[in-house]
């Protein structure tokens, strides 16, 4: 069975790594600092207790007061995974150190990331848009991408049907 | 006195509309000659944004839009979404829809590697043949998943906390009548291919990853496997009671197109092994646990990853309570597999790109998803 | 040969054979010139069917048109662009005087030849052809061999690229 | 062969037929009709024996059928009984679609391609011995002549493709140029292997000659026989070789900008093509018209199309059968494998046919080069190509198999070292 690390486990495998990298630690994540994220996680590949050569997942998560992108680190040798996430508050211009020197596999993920939440990854040998074209207004994974009439935001609040308000009338956005 | 007879690299467009994209995908390749200097993948023609779509449904409405983004495997991709979902939630699901979906699993998995072997025996020039033969046992198994789902290729069978369905009286015969003409079928292309001189000299060498690169981009699936690297999801990070089935992982000798050929066909004996022995033992119960119709899993993310015919394919689910997932990321292994798509052509001819591309086993829908 | 099928076929042949060779003059495109002097090969092809020289009319047709004019195909394939055309030189006026020499040259020669005339059908055959090149005219027969093979290893000569010259070094020197 | 009769309804030679109506047209009519019913006597007699079975019910019909056995589905069925009527129905949707021409295309060339292509198809034919008398024009160099016409279309696809302005029509074109004149060297070669065996160059000859030995020269010449399937596949673009028109490289190589009756054109004269390469092979090496004295009894005309359709039953079912080869490995395969094959072959060819002059020996003697030829055929092919590193049993064909998942597993046993 794989391994999957807690917060607490990768932070502390930071840690003793590079110190002073954490910034903070979920249950499941630990969340790095961007200035040293590519040495922590280059010291995380390259450390044989943790061994995580292969970069299985990367994406972006907007939540609203800044963006998390989240690495899943993964080492075949010892089957073991881990969550790794760093944070940018800037809204307007955010920017993350890439992680395509120490994993090559992570540039069209780095690509799809920038395409759609326009996070900007310093060092990234070639970042374009790759699934929309170029010059397409804003970046759709946003959750301020549409916002609705009256304030209202995407994404369901309540079920369909159960609300004792009516619904806004949508219309479409200008 | 090589600059007297010289030729100027120019661009040429492989698809977006190509016989042997399998989709609509475009490689911009800088040819001199017939060799490739330069490759550059220019995708999003099918992208339909579906994580921005998934954040504004359910999550049992979500599992239709798995269906359309490899659409060559619906029922992986179910699986894979429905097991991210039930981590989130806490669900269980009882033994017999586990054993349900291994068996629904494995046949897609079948199903899907008779169309990327087929596909690219035809990328190779062997033309038609050996994919009219896969695809007559494909159609038998889409044949099982209409009578089981109702639907052939975007199945949308998977709950959370189960299946939708019980399985209909004769789903075991009909299945296990298809196991012995499939062996059959695979010997039938491994002999009509794989001892095949001209297929050798076109498959083998071609499109090599050392093992170092294999995982350093990333790649999963045969991707992975056929450069000699032992790694499958189903045996490392069991789901859905793989633990209890006895079955091997193929691996290759040194990463070429030949090597991942040989692979997807050993990985389909290996799937009639974990068919069979599914169904042996099918355990008896309900097929699904109840699930609310309004699910609000507690807040947290949640990454389950499943080992689809192409590769890892994950999802990443963070939810905030609401009946709708917070955000909705699907880790597409046909996309990830492409990062080493200049490696794999460059230097070569624009028959060795055709026979890389086609040895990656894309499908357009999952990679713009 | 008589009659007046005959007459009819070298009238055709003629009329095509000066066309396309005028054409292979007027046309600006180098590959229409190229297209223009197949047709002039096969009209001269046509001339020694009625001639009824049968085998000189194959050797024309398998070494002109088959072999010279892809190797003239392949000539301006490879050749840039940029110097591809038969566009406007320099040297028109010192064409135009060799050309009117030329002219000059063959006409005092088709002038002063007496041309005889026979009746009977000329003994051509292909075995007296071979028998000819190989006893009489061995000796021009062989030297054209020589300078073929001299020419077809120039030709590989210079095609050669830096690395494959390197490799064969450094096969010379291991 | 002496034919017992002269009669009309002697149907072992139609020459018969076609004389007796001209004779009557002569009494009747002035003599220049005859040059009129000539030609129409000759179309009808070429459609009903040849064009019609071969070209549309071989080649047309009979590959897509065969094709679709092969491939475990139908193939045509629909139209008329058995879909016989197949070959009808398409000829009329591809008179029906439009003939594109793109804008930047040059219009005249692309416009005069299929012309160029068809025309020395039906040439070759003029050559072929369909009976004893049956050819339409006994050239005394009849293989020559044959190998000259045959180079013609490869110069019309190249303007085909060149005409086009399409990048993949370019490489098609380029293409089917370096494979012609790659494979133009050992097809030469072999056949003069042939004329030197049989001390001629007529094709009625040749055919002559494998009757009165008794033996075709598919037996005397094993090696010039596959040398010349391959290299003729290789000119045809038939499929183990149909890099010029490779459809998942370049989409339809040549051919890729026509469309409509031009393409039609090109795809009928393709078949067209292989059946001429197969009436070929049928005379030059499967006996011609002769089979051991059943041309007593059975017309001469319908052995040799039977043997020209079996012929091209090969190519079709290599044509299902087999994957693609790159070109440089194909051009590869012509300069190292075939050329220096047949330029053994020929010296050994010239030394029996001296042994045998020089000698003068009996006709007995074919049995005898026919052991000696095959014997040599078999060890040269094999020991060739394990020179050249042809070693098919260190290659792998199954996977690995392992229990566990874990990281990189090193291959021990290295497999074949590389070819």
């Amino acid at each position: 069975m794989t391994r999957w690390w807690s917060g607490e486990e990768l932070a502390a495998e930071a840690e003793r790594l590079v110190p002073g990298s954490v910034s903070k630690i979920s249950a499941t994540a630990c969340i790095f600092k961007a200035e040293n994220l590519v040495q922590v996680l280059s010291a995380l590949r390259d450390n044989p207790a943790t061994n995580f050569a292969h970069l299985s997942n990367l994406c972006g998560v907007d939540q609203w007061d800044r963006f998390e992108v989240v690495y899943h680190l993964q080492s075949l040798e010892m089957n073991q995974i881990a969550c790794a996430k760093v944070e940018v508050q800037d809204r307007e211009e955010p920017s993350v150190p890439s992680v395509v020197s120490i994993w090559q596999g992570a540039w069209i993920q780095e690509s799809e990331t920038y395409d759609l939440f326009g996070i900007r990854f310093e060092g990234h040998p070639n970042l374009q848009r790759i699934l929309l074209w170029d010059g397409y207004p804003g970046y759709p994974l946003r959750k301020d991408f549409l916002s609705m009439p009256g304030g209202l935001q995407p994404g369901l609040n309540e079920f369909a049907g159960t609300s004792a308000k009516p619904e806004p009338p949508v219309r479409p956005v200008e | 006195m090589s600059e007297i007879v010289q030729s100027e690299p120019f661009v040429m467009n492989i698809g977006p509309q190509h016989p042997s994209t399998h989709g609509v995908f475009r490689v911009k390749a800088t040819v001199d000659g017939e060799q490739v200097v330069d490759a550059e993948m220019v995708i999003g023609y099918l992208h339909r944004s579906m994580e921005k779509l998934a954040e504004e449904r359910t999550y049992t409405q979500n599992i239709p839009f798995t269906d359309r983004t490899d659409y060559l495997s619906s029922m992986s991709n179910n699986l894979g979404y429905c097991l991210a979902v039930e981590k989130l939630a806490g669900i269980d699901v009882p033994p017999r829809g586990q054993a349900i979906r291994v068996i629904m699993a494995e046949l897609q998995r079948l199903a899907s590697h008779c169309m990327g072997a087929g596909a690219f025996a035809n990328d190779t020039g062997a033309w038609q043949t050996p994919i009219m033969w896969f695809m007559r046992e494909r159609e038998k198994i889409l044949d099982i998943f209409e009578l089981t789902s109702g639907a052939r290729l975007t199945c949308n069978y998977m709950r959370i906390g189960g299946v939708a369905f019980e399985i209909p009286e004769d789903f075991e015969e009909q299945v296990r009548a298809l196991i012995g003409p499939m062996r059959e079928t695979i010997a039938d292309g491994e002999g009509l291919l794989s001892g095949n001189e001209i297929f050798l000299v076109r498959a083998r060498n071609v499109a090599v990853i050392p093992p170092e690169l294999a995982i350093n981009a990333s790649l999963s699936g045969p991707m992975l496997r056929g450069s000699g690297i032992a790694w499958d999801i189903r045996k490392a990070d069991p789901y859905c009671g793989y633990e209890q089935y006895d079955f091997e992982i193929p691996i290759g000798y040194q990463g070429d197109a030949y090597d991942r050929f040989i692979v997807r066909l050993e990985e389909m004996r290996q799937s009639l092994r974990i068919i069979e022995q599914a169904l042996d033992g099918l355990p008896g119960g309900p097929h699904s646990t109840e699930v609310p119709l309004s699910l609000r899993p507690p807040a947290g993310e949640a990454y389950a990853r499943i080992e689809s015919p192409r590769g890892e394919l994950g999802y990443y689910l963070v939810s905030d309570e609401g009946p709708s997932p917070y955000r909705f990321h699907i880790r597409p292994p046909s996309l990830i597999n492409l990062s080493v798509l200049k490696e794999m052509t460059v230097g070569g001819s624009i028959a060795d790109a055709i026979v890389a591309l086609g040895s990656i086993d894309i499908v357009v829908g999952e990679i713009d998803r | 040969m008589e009659g007046a099928g005959v007459q009819i076929a070298f009238w055709v042949l003629s009329v095509l054979t000066l066309v396309a060779a005028g054409g292979v003059m007027a046309s600006r495109n180098l590959l229409h010139a190229v297209l223009f002097l197949i047709v002039t090969f096969i009209g001269v092809a046509g001339f020694f069917v009625l001639l009824s020289a049968e085998f000189i009319a194959m050797a024309q047709i398998v070494i002109y048109v088959g072999a010279i004019s892809v190797l003239i195909l392949f000539a301006i394939v490879l050749t840039p662009q940029s110097v591809r055309d038969n566009s406007e030189t320099a040297m028109v006026g010192p064409a135009i005087l060799l050309g009117i020499a030329l002219s000059t040259i063959f006409l005092f020669v088709i002038h002063d030849t007496a041309w005889p005339t026979t009746n009977g059908t000329p003994a051509l055959s292909a075995s007296a052809l071979g028998q000819a090149l190989l006893s009489t005219w061995v000796l021009p027969f062989e030297i054209a061999s020589v300078l073929l093979t001299a020419a077809l290893v120039g030709a590989i000569m210079l095609v050669r690229s830096e690395t494959e010259e390197n490799e064969d070094v450094a096969d010379v020197d291991a | 062969m002496s034919l017992a009769t002269d009669h009309w309804y002697d149907f072992r030679d139609l020459s018969n037929l076609s004389r007796v109506i001209l004779e009557g047209i002569d009494k009747v009519a002035p003599y220049e009709l005859a040059y009129i019913v000539a030609p129409i006597i000759g179309f009808v007699a070429a459609f009903v024996i040849f064009v019609l079975p071969s070209q549309l019910y071989v080649g047309v019909y009979g590959e897509r059928r065969i094709i679709g056995r092969i491939q475990a589905r139908r193939g045509p069925n629909r139209v008329g009984p058995f879909g016989l009527l197949q070959p009808v129905a398409d000829a009329i949707k591809l008179l029906q679609k439009e003939a594109l021409t793109p804008k930047v295309a040059d219009k005249a060339l692309m416009w005069a391609a299929p012309v160029f292509f068809v025309a020395p198809c039906v040439l070759l034919f003029a050559v072929i011995p369909f009976g004893p008398r049956m050819v339409f024009a006994d050239v005394p160099a009849g293989l020559i002549f044959f190998i000259g016409v045959s180079g013609l279309p490869v110069l019309a696809a190249f303007i085909a493709g060149w005409s086009s302005n399409n990048k993949y029509s370019l490489f098609g074109a380029m293409r089917i140029v370096a494979m012609s004149v790659s494979y133009e060297v050992p097809l030469v070669l072999m056949l003069l292997c042939v004329v030197v065996f049989t001390n001629s160059m007529s094709l009625p000859a040749i055919v002559e000659f494998q009757r009165e030995t008794d033996l075709w020269l598919i037996f005397m010449q094993p090696l010039a026989f596959v040398v010349y399937f391959i290299a003729v596949s290789a000119e045809l673009n038939r499929t183990p070789t149909d890099i010029a028109e490779a459809e998942s490289e370049i989409v339809a190589g040549y051919l890729t900008e026509y469309s409509g009756m031009r393409w039609g054109l090109f795809y009928g004269m393709d078949i067209g093509y292989a059946l001429a390469a197969a009436a070929f092979a049928s005379t030059i090496f499967l006996g011609g018209w002769s089979m051991w004295g059943l041309e007593q009894w059975v017309p001469p005309w319908l052995i040799f199309i039977a043997k020209t359709h079996l012929f091209y039953l090969v190519f079709i079912w290599t044509r299902g059968t087999l994957p693609r080869l790159r070109v440089d490995q194909l051009m590869g395969f012509a300069w190292k494998f075939l050329l220096p094959l047949a330029v053994v072959n020929l010296f050994l060819v010239s030394l029996e046919r001296l042994w045998w002059l020089e000698a003068g020996l009996g006709d007995g003697m074919v049995f005898a080069f026919a052991g000696i030829n095959i014997v040599f055929s078999a060890v040269a092919i094999f020991l060739w190509a394990r020179f050249l590193g042809y070693r098919p049993e260190s290659i792998p064909t199954r996977p690995r198999l392992v229990q566990k998942a874990g990281g990189y597993v090193p291959v021990e046993d290295p497999p074949g070292g590389g070819k």
